[in-house]
């Protein structure tokens, strides 16, 4: 097909640069500077999409990032993106899109049968129905609401494409490169301060880019690229184009959503990030984000073939391509007859504009007539004409309040409408900054008013609608920016001379009426486009007591659309402040919030969408010997902890029942180095252990260790673990893994808001030391191999010590302690050396088939013995005592953090939930992990629950399944029979001692 | 005495470190330095003794500019905080620093740790090296806000790092725990793959 | 009140809609009511409500200093389910639950209550004995809730990724099929009308600007509309609760943070149950417009602002990219905050307080939506009666002087 | 995204910090002195003032230093920050700011906790 429409004018295109591309199934031509939506205009085709609710067909209404009708499903296979608007795709060969939410075409799409019941679909109708019978909401009305619903599809498969972040730091941040954003960006670019420019387009020049301004006496272009030119060359500015800031965050922190490779299309290479999302901290922010162009309210305003005017005008201008034959320019203001004048210009037939206005008198209108367009005044389009293409309208005198028409109706052929209804700047960054607004009656808009952070408004977006304003007002804007940030002495540089047009004041007739009171009659106005908000919905949420904006907005849907209401929320405010009879700002307007535009989930991901990227899995030294020796990992954390070793064959259940009995019968090896670990020092240490710690420190020998509790205030174990006095005023603290940093924190907190004058340092040496844990009843055997030098016996190196030595060649500490109950070793060497370690101890005890074992195993073992894992057995809910661990708390001690918290009335009964053992009446029966206990065995629901099971798993040491349990009145009820629910499933358990094994401690001495 | 039986976590990145690092006047190329002396100090800089005895022992003034650090010879000491600071010394320099200052600070409320273990150091330089920086980093990496001589405890990605500017061309030092250096290799390599495809 | 129907609705429709009723009144304050409720949110509307129907009490305002319903009520992510772990909480939010199963009937207000299925995820083993335990504590509650494992995960909810090399690995999931959501704003809506047409003064624009306290005792509140007495005055107003009871000199164990929705532009159907993973704080449903509506993790400050930090919601959709890596090409199209007031013990307070005639509901953390049936018939009957439901009675303030919390921390069933 | 600056590492980024809640809540000297209602009010009761708020940081991922910001927690406003043990004093400004945001509330609060421990406590801390 070829480009019917295609001038030889656009000075965006290069028309000898031919791009082919497919819409619809059928194939177009474009070329080079082609959005999609302008090469679709060139081709004649305004048919683009359907509204989502009564599929009314829809044409393009925009040429920028506020589109809402013209919504594209981009491509095919896994690169196919949905619900962008063609008006921002740039055209490449072989693009292949076609229109969303519309089956089996968008020429015939059958869900328009909507549209007969659209007399039923009012705003909010759905709360009013699908209620009866109940069981139907699930079963049809939602599951059909749902089919209907929705745009485009997501592709299934994995996205291709990689994302990435950028963060920055500038002086000056400067959104929006149009002519007050450039003039900005000039002026504080010469201070020498770190400039960002940055704009949403593809090219600089913003609103230039679509009109014919001269500057300086010369088209507004050329004084573009010379400025483009002017900051490309400073060394200190930064310019980014495809790039939409979305965000206005606190203190100044601006995000911005740069498209970088998608206009190369599906041949893009995937290592180039394909969105890059930057964090700017600005010290100062110059906003210069324009203003939309607001539709007019008018009957049946949605054919296909009725466009905003400066958008007609920027495809004319910018790129050749004419919206249509023989179009009509309906307006309230000055600024369309320039779209008139340059439409003309460009070979499109223009025979009317129609002004609402009474009077249009400015320089432009006078010029339009000077072109041979009739004016039409004091009159409004009434009717429209045309389902695929506009066809026709009628137009009539309106009264000059906007309510009726007063005249005859006239009928005139068209195929395009280009509509203003005057300018909403975009205010929503100011906004997001927590910037106030006000509302301007005259320019009937919302305006910045109050700053709240570093930041100014220039330009259009400030309500600055004259071009040669706008210029001065960026220079000076970008000079004090600078200035503020400190640089230069905020002095504008001269802005460049442009032509001074004087527009007169527009008349906002938010409503035009038609030959039926709106909203009781055929014909529709509307507001939202893509979500079906006409005007009758707004006054009907209005009549039901919708009379906050946010009501009518949440009731109607208007502006929660893809466009996110930058056409319709000035509108549909302003026709709910008429219905309530207040004026505009009484009614208020809405918070915007981010993003501006939509910003793709896999950009704000970033690297974050590359598995492991997205969050760091920590490994100890010798993680790769598990993987080798075919370990299964059991993430802590964010560490990845060996779980078991199962060898040929092996399940879980095997590998671990052979690693527990090797330890108990031989010699075990686990790593344990991902522990956390404390060096503390100062003579104030021991004190400081003691209000830490639950028990006494004051007295522990140097060269001797100590278990722990932790509480937080309200009196709960948080975290435990061995300390151990490396000398008079130094401790060695350990910590559970995951509660490692925790731990440091809440150690500084006190130290330096409560107890400043204590003299300790605590540094955090968890990754200094690599720690191999070894036990069994061989472990003495292999530790004096291991270090011939060092005496293992018990009279030398008691259990709960610790002495320094080297084993296997490097410097060690080596502590006896054991959370297995047997004979156990910990060997701590310097972090690189881990591996080593790992592996002479691996060589030496082969002979005594030394095992190594995971967490599951040495959770077994612990389980054995009745020591509790903080986190599994405990959940922030017990006290020491729960535990049954009375002993750990220092009687002697006035306070500790904590102790206070014991004698609360609910703190101290006698029959709280206590840590006790279960025995099951089948010694092979496991019970589950988090099954429910009752006393009785039959309960109606809701049965009283009186615990759970912590702890449970198949001891093949004791050959009898073991649990730990937390049961009220546990401790009083030893060798009770009570019954453990999971899932249906109730098994009779006796209460014992969580010590099932080695119940005297017999074997923890070899 | 060559410490034959330590071992670097990455090593099994070595590979991957040169065939993802790009060469040339463009480029970016990430190594791992392992085995850095690495001591920490805690002490108060107010007290004159203190100084002192850490310059008896390092030859050098404790810095005492939040986020600087001081060389000479291939001696560093790196600010951390009010009371913390961290010598980087060479290779196997860590007994004898321990003990130097435990001697020349000896009765003071002071605590000298060595942790060369604690953390590996990587290497990022090359003409690339500042963006990539800037992708995993939310401080101000431009010349004029870190500049050589400066050193700060921060995040590169979710890593946790010392980072210290080392030279303009630029070169940035990260001492990273060992646990998060795979991670973080992994992390920075993916970061470079950009400049290994424009290059 | 007209009766909402597919006939009303019809009839309406012959006469374009031009003669639909207001679904509420717009009342000027009385200068003195039997019960003054301060918010008129979910919760207080709620309350308003069930003190008409179930008490027969309708001389009752709910002030609201904006526009009813535009606190968390509008800002939340909709998810209603009522599987927590301790007792406490589980009979609370399952009566809330059975309420919400005939809300739209009880209020002739579609509010969309959808029983799609809420799953919570777990990554860890520690999760899953968690989610074990909740489902066993669930159950013999007679609480619907099932465990799945990775499997059955996927079976449930195709789209999730469940291979083991994922950076959040899917072990399994508790479902509760009971669960589901719901259209927040109609409930406001609903219950507004309802107790509209029971007598209920629902006044908006009304800021209360202090309470009037003597001897103990309260007597009503000062507004931006005058003064207003009242016999009863019950605080219904979530991440404002703190600022409003220190008017009356009473201090909470409370803190309001920010927390932040968002979301995604509106697709085809691809997501039918609501998925939770508490462990990287993603919480997702698609509405029945087609948008994924997420929630993230709760910022950590105290803030008032109604705004987040963008962080938290990289971070999540980090962690989302893993679950579902099918969502990487959509976009965010809204992003918003509410001010969420959470407890030391993430459950809510729903009492009496040491002023006399004097309630309190908060704290309610990320719970609030779901509760809003529930809170709003236990709260009235704690005001009208002057002593607590059986069921609210757990949740004093009580509690955190002798130390019974009802700790949900723990149970991996907090958050949404 | 909070811009925090930390009295000794500078303006870092929110996520380099972690949140230590309401500042100058010393604990208490003699627990045991206590009537559970007033360990209550130390262990759980909160201010959560809208407006300028007095609160904790600590610089975890670098210097380690908690200290305490002054917030205004409607708009984020960094107000002022200190160094633990120090006192703050508003600027005149920020200090009617604060008082404004409390004027909404002229009711005052019946002394629920003990004068004398939190006197007690909070000479401590800020004499400290």
């Amino acid at each position: 097909m070829t480009e019917k429409f295609r001038t030889s004018h656009g000075t965006g295109v290069d028309r000898s640069s031919v791009i082919n591309f497919t819409f619809n199934g059928k194939a177009y031509r474009g070329v080079a500077g082609d959005t999609l939506a302008s090469a679709l205009v060139a081709n004649g085709v305004h048919l683009v999409g359907r509204s989502f609710k009564t599929h009314r067909p829809r044409g393009i209404l925009t040429c920028g990032s506020e589109e809402p009708n013209a919504i594209i499903q981009l491509e095919t296979g896994p690169r196919s993106e949905p619900n962008l608007r063609a008006t921002q795709i740039e055209l490449y060969e072989g693009l292949i899109a076609k229109s969303v939410n519309c089956w089996p075409s968008v020429n015939f799409d059958v869900l328009a049968v909507n549209g007969l019941a659209s007399r039923l679909f009012v705003a909010g109708f759905y709360y009013k129905t699908f209620m009866d019978p109940k069981s139907m909401w699930m079963t049809v009305y939602e599951p059909m609401i749902r089919r209907m619903a929705g745009l485009g599809v997501l592709p299934r498969e994995k996205d291709p494409d990689t994302y990435d972040h950028m963060n920055e730091f500038c002086e000056v941040m400067v959104i929006g490169a149009g002519p007050a954003g450039l003039a900005a960006a000039l002026a504080a670019g010469k201070s020498g301060a770190r400039v960002v420019l940055c704009d949403e387009q593809v090219e600089f020049g913003g609103s230039l880019l679509n009109s014919k301004e001269i500057i300086d006496g010369r088209p507004a272009l050329e004084w573009v690229a010379s400025a483009v030119a002017e900051l490309e060359a400073m060394d200190n500015v930064r310019l980014l184009k495809r790039a939409n800031a979305f965000g206005y965050y606190d203190h100044n922190y601006i995000t911005v959503h740069e498209r970088r490779t998608d206009h190369f299309g599906p041949g893009a290479k995937p290592e180039l990030a394909r969105h890059r999302v930057w964090h700017f901290r600005a010290k100062q922010v110059v906003l210069a984000t324009g203003s939309h162009e607001r539709p007019l309210v008018f009957a049946d305003n949605d054919r296909p073939g009725i466009m905003l005017a400066a958008s007609g005008q920027a495809y004319a201008n910018r790129y050749g391509a004419l919206p249509g034959k023989r179009g009509v320019v309906f307006t309230n203001n000055d600024s369309a007859y320039r779209v008139a004048i340059d439409l003309v210009d460009a070979g499109m037939a223009i025979p009317m504009v129609i002004d609402l206005r009474e009077v249009a008198d400015g320089e432009l209108p006078n010029v339009a007539r000077q072109k041979g367009i009739e004016v039409v005044t004091g009159a409004g389009i009434v009717a429209t004409e045309g389902r695929k293409r506009l066809k026709a309208i009628e137009i009539a005198q309106i009264s000059s309040d906007g309510e009726k028409i007063t005249g005859a109706k006239r009928r005139i052929e068209c195929d395009t409408i280009l509509m203003s209804g005057g300018w909403n700047p975009a205010v929503h960054l100011f906004s997001q900054s927590i910037g106030k607004l006000r509302y301007d009656e005259e320019k009937a808009c919302f305006l910045p008013n109050i700053s709240s952070q570093k930041e100014r408004t220039v330009g259009a977006c400030k309500g600055t609608f004259d071009l040669q304003s706008a210029l001065e007002e960026g220079m000076a804007a970008g000079a004090l920016a600078a200035q503020d940030s400190g640089f230069g002495k905020g002095k504008a540089p001269a802005a460049p001379k442009a032509i001074v047009v004087v527009e007169k004041p527009l008349k906002a007739i938010w409503v035009v009426p038609t030959d039926h009171p709106v909203g009781q009659g055929p014909r529709k106005h509307f507001v939202d486009y893509q979500h079906d908000v006409t005007a009758a919905d707004i006054m009907l949420a209005a009549r039901e007591g919708m009379h906050s904006v946010e009501h009518m907005k949440r009731f109607t849907t208007t502006g929660m659309a893809t466009d996110q209401g930058k056409l319709s929320n000035v509108n549909g405010l302003a026709i709910l402040s008429a219905q309530l009879g207040k004026a505009i700002p009484q009614v208020g307007t809405t918070t915007f919030r981010p993003p501006y535009t939509p910003v793709t989930f896999g950009a704000l991901a970033g690297r974050g969408i590359n598995g492991d990227l997205a969050d760091p899995v920590r490994r100890t030294p010798m993680y790769s010997w598990h993987l080798e020796h075919g370990a299964t990992f059991e993430p802590v954390g964010q560490w990845q902890r060996a779980w078991y070793y199962p060898k040929a064959g092996e399940d879980m259940h095997a590998a671990v029942t052979r690693e527990s009995k090797a330890l108990r019968d031989g010699v075990g090896i686990l790593d344990a180095s991902t522990l956390g670990k404390i060096d503390i020092q100062g003579k104030d240490a021991a004190q400081f252990l003691n209000m830490i710690y639950t028990n006494a420190w004051l007295k522990l020998p140097v060269g001797s260790c100590r278990y722990g509790f932790m509480l937080k205030e309200d009196g709960m174990v948080f975290d435990d673990g061995v300390t151990s006095r490396l000398g008079e005023n130094h401790f060695h603290m350990t910590t559970t893994t995951g509660g490692a940093a925790g731990v440091l924190d809440w150690l500084e907190e006190y130290l330096q808001t409560e107890w400043p004058d204590l003299e300790v340092y605590c540094t955090s040496v968890t990754e200094e030391w690599s720690t191999l844990s070894i036990g069994g009843p061989k472990a003495r055997e292999l530790l004096e191999e291991l270090a011939p030098e060092m005496d293992f016996s018990n009279e030398a190196f008691p259990f709960m010590t610790w002495r320094e030595g080297d084993v296997a060649g490097v410097p060690a500490r080596v502590f006896r302690i054991s959370f297995t109950g047997d004979l156990s070793y910990e060997i701590n060497v310097r972090n690189w050396h881990g591996l080593h370690m790992w592996e002479k101890c691996m060589e030496l005890g082969a002979k005594y088939d030394i095992t190594p074992y995971g967490t599951e195993t040495m959770h077994v073992l612990r389980a054995e013995k009745g020591f509790v894992i903080i986190g599994q057995d405990t959940d922030g809910t017990q006290t020491p005592q729960d535990l049954g661990m009375d002993w750990i708390i220092a009687k002697s001690k006035a306070d500790f953090i904590g102790r206070r918290s014991f004698v609360r009335e609910d703190t101290k009964r006698s029959d709280r939930k206590q840590l006790v053992g279960l025995m099951t009446e089948n010694p092979k029966e496991v019970l589950a992990e988090g099954a429910q206990l009752t006393y009785e065995r039959v309960n109606p629901t809701p049965a009283p629950m009186v615990g759970h099971v912590t702890s449970a798993y198949w001891s093949p040491n004791l050959d009898h399944s073991i649990a730990m349990a937390m049961v009220k009145d546990g401790h009083n009820r030893m060798g009770q029979w009570i019954y453990a629910h999971d899932r249906g499933k109730v098994t009779k358990v006796k209460i014992v001692s969580p010590v099932f094994y080695d119940q005297k401690g017999e074997r923890r001495d070899g | 005495m060559v410490d034959n039986f330590r071992r670097s976590i990455i090593a099994n990145k070595a590979e991957a470190m040169i065939n993802g690092s790009v060469t040339g006047d463009n480029g970016v190329v990430l190594t791992e330095i392992p085995f850095l002396a690495q001591v920490n100090i805690r002490g108060n800089c107010e007290d004159k003794k203190f100084v002192a005895g850490v310059k008896s022992a390092t030859g050098l003034a404790v810095p005492t500019t939040p986020n600087s650090y001081v060389s000479k010879g291939d001696l560093t000491i790196f600010w951390l905080s009010p009371d913390e600071w961290q010598v980087i010394g060479p290779v196997d320099a860590q007994n004898d620093l321990v003990a130097k200052l435990r001697d020349a600070l000896s009765g003071q409320h002071v605590a000298v740790i060595d942790v060369s273990g604690n953390r590996t150091a990587l290497e990022l330089s090359g003409a690339q090296a500042r963006n990539v920086m800037k992708k995993g980093c939310r401080l101000d990496m431009d010349p004029q806000s870190f500049a050589p001589g400066q050193v700060v405890q921060t995040r590169v990605a979710k890593a946790p790092v010392i980072l210290q500017m080392v030279d303009d061309k630029p070169v940035f030092r990260m001492f990273v725990r060992p646990s998060f250096a795979e991670y973080l290799v992994d992390w920075l390599l993916d970061a470079m793959s950009e400049y290994r495809y424009s290059a | 009140m007209s009766r909402f129907s597919i006939f009303s609705l019809a009839r309406n429709a012959m006469s374009w809609h031009q003669n639909w009723p207001s679904q509420w009144r717009s009342p000027e304050p009385k200068p003195e009511y039997d019960v003054v409720i301060i918010g008129a949110g979910g919760h207080g509307l709620a309350t308003a409500y069930y003190l008409a129907k179930e008490h027969g009490i309708t001389n009752v305002a709910v002030i609201e200093k904006g526009w009813l319903g535009g606190g968390n009520t509008g800002r939340n992510t909709t998810i209603v389910r009522s599987n927590y772990l301790w007792d406490e909480s589980g009979l609370f939010y399952e009566n809330a639950m059975k309420l919400w199963e005939n809300l739209s009937q009880e209020l002739n207000y579609n509010v969309m209550f959808s029983q799609r299925g809420v799953m919570n995820l777990a990554h860890n083993l520690g999760d899953v004995r968690e989610s074990v335990r909740r489902v066993n504590a669930n159950n013999l509650n007679g609480i619907d809730a099932e465990w799945l494992n990775a499997e059955q995960v996927k079976e449930f909810c195709p789209i999730i990724n469940i291979s083991k090399n994922s950076r959040y690995p899917v072990l399994g999931a508790t479902l509760q099929r009971r669960g589901g959501t719901a259209r927040h704003d109609a409930v406001a809506w609903g219950y507004a009308r309802g107790a509209d047409a029971m007598g209920v003064d629902v006044i908006q624009n009304c800021e209360v600007q202090g309470l009037m306290v003597e001897g103990g005792v309260i007597k009503g509140v000062r507004t931006s509309r005058g003064e207003i007495k009242a016999k009863k005055v019950a605080m219904a107003c979530a991440g404002h609760t703190s600022v409003v009871a220190d008017m009356a000199g009473i201090r909470l164990p409370i803190e309001s943070h920010p927390l932040q929705a968002l979301v995604s532009e509106p697709m085809k159907p691809v997501i039918d149950c609501v998925v939770m993973s508490n462990a990287v704080h993603v919480y997702v449903s698609q509405s029945d417009k087609g948008e994924l509506v997420m929630g993230a993790g709760i910022d950590p400050y105290v803030g008032y602002s109604q705004r987040g930090s963008l962080h938290v919601i990289e971070n999540q959709l980090a962690a989302a990219m893993e679950l579902f890596p099918l969502f990487s090409r959509t976009r965010l199209m809204r992003s918003w905050g509410g001010i969420v007031d959470t407890c030391p013990d993430a459950s809510p307070i729903v009492g009496k307080t040491p002023v006399k005639n004097l309630y309190v509901n908060a704290g309610w953390g990320t719970g609030g939506f779901k509760a809003t049936p529930g809170s709003g018939f236990c709260y009235a009957h704690t005001i009208a009666k002057d002593e607590p439901h059986p069921l609210n009675a757990p949740f004093s303030i009580d509690r955190f002087i002798t130390g019974a919390l009802v700790d949900e921390h723990g149970a991996a069933g907090v958050a949404h | 995204m909070l811009y925090i600056k930390c009295p000794w590492c500078g303006e870092r980024d929110e996520t380099e910090y972690h949140y230590g809640g309401e500042a100058h809540i010393a604990r208490p000297e003699n627990p045991d002195e206590l009537t559970d209602a007033e360990w209550a009010e130390y262990v759980f009761m909160r201010t959560n003032t809208k407006g300028v708020h007095r609160e904790r940081w600590v610089h975890s991922d670098g210097c380690r230093r908690w200290f305490n910001v002054a917030r205004n927690t409607v708009t984020n406003e960094i107000v002022a920050v200190y160094k633990a043990g120090e006192k703050l004093e508003l600027p005149a400004a920020e200090a009617v700011k604060a008082e404004a945001e409390t004027k909404k509330a002229p009711a005052k609060k019946p002394a629920k906790k003990p004068a004398t421990v939190k006197k007690a406590a909070v000479d401590k801390k800020e004499g400290a």
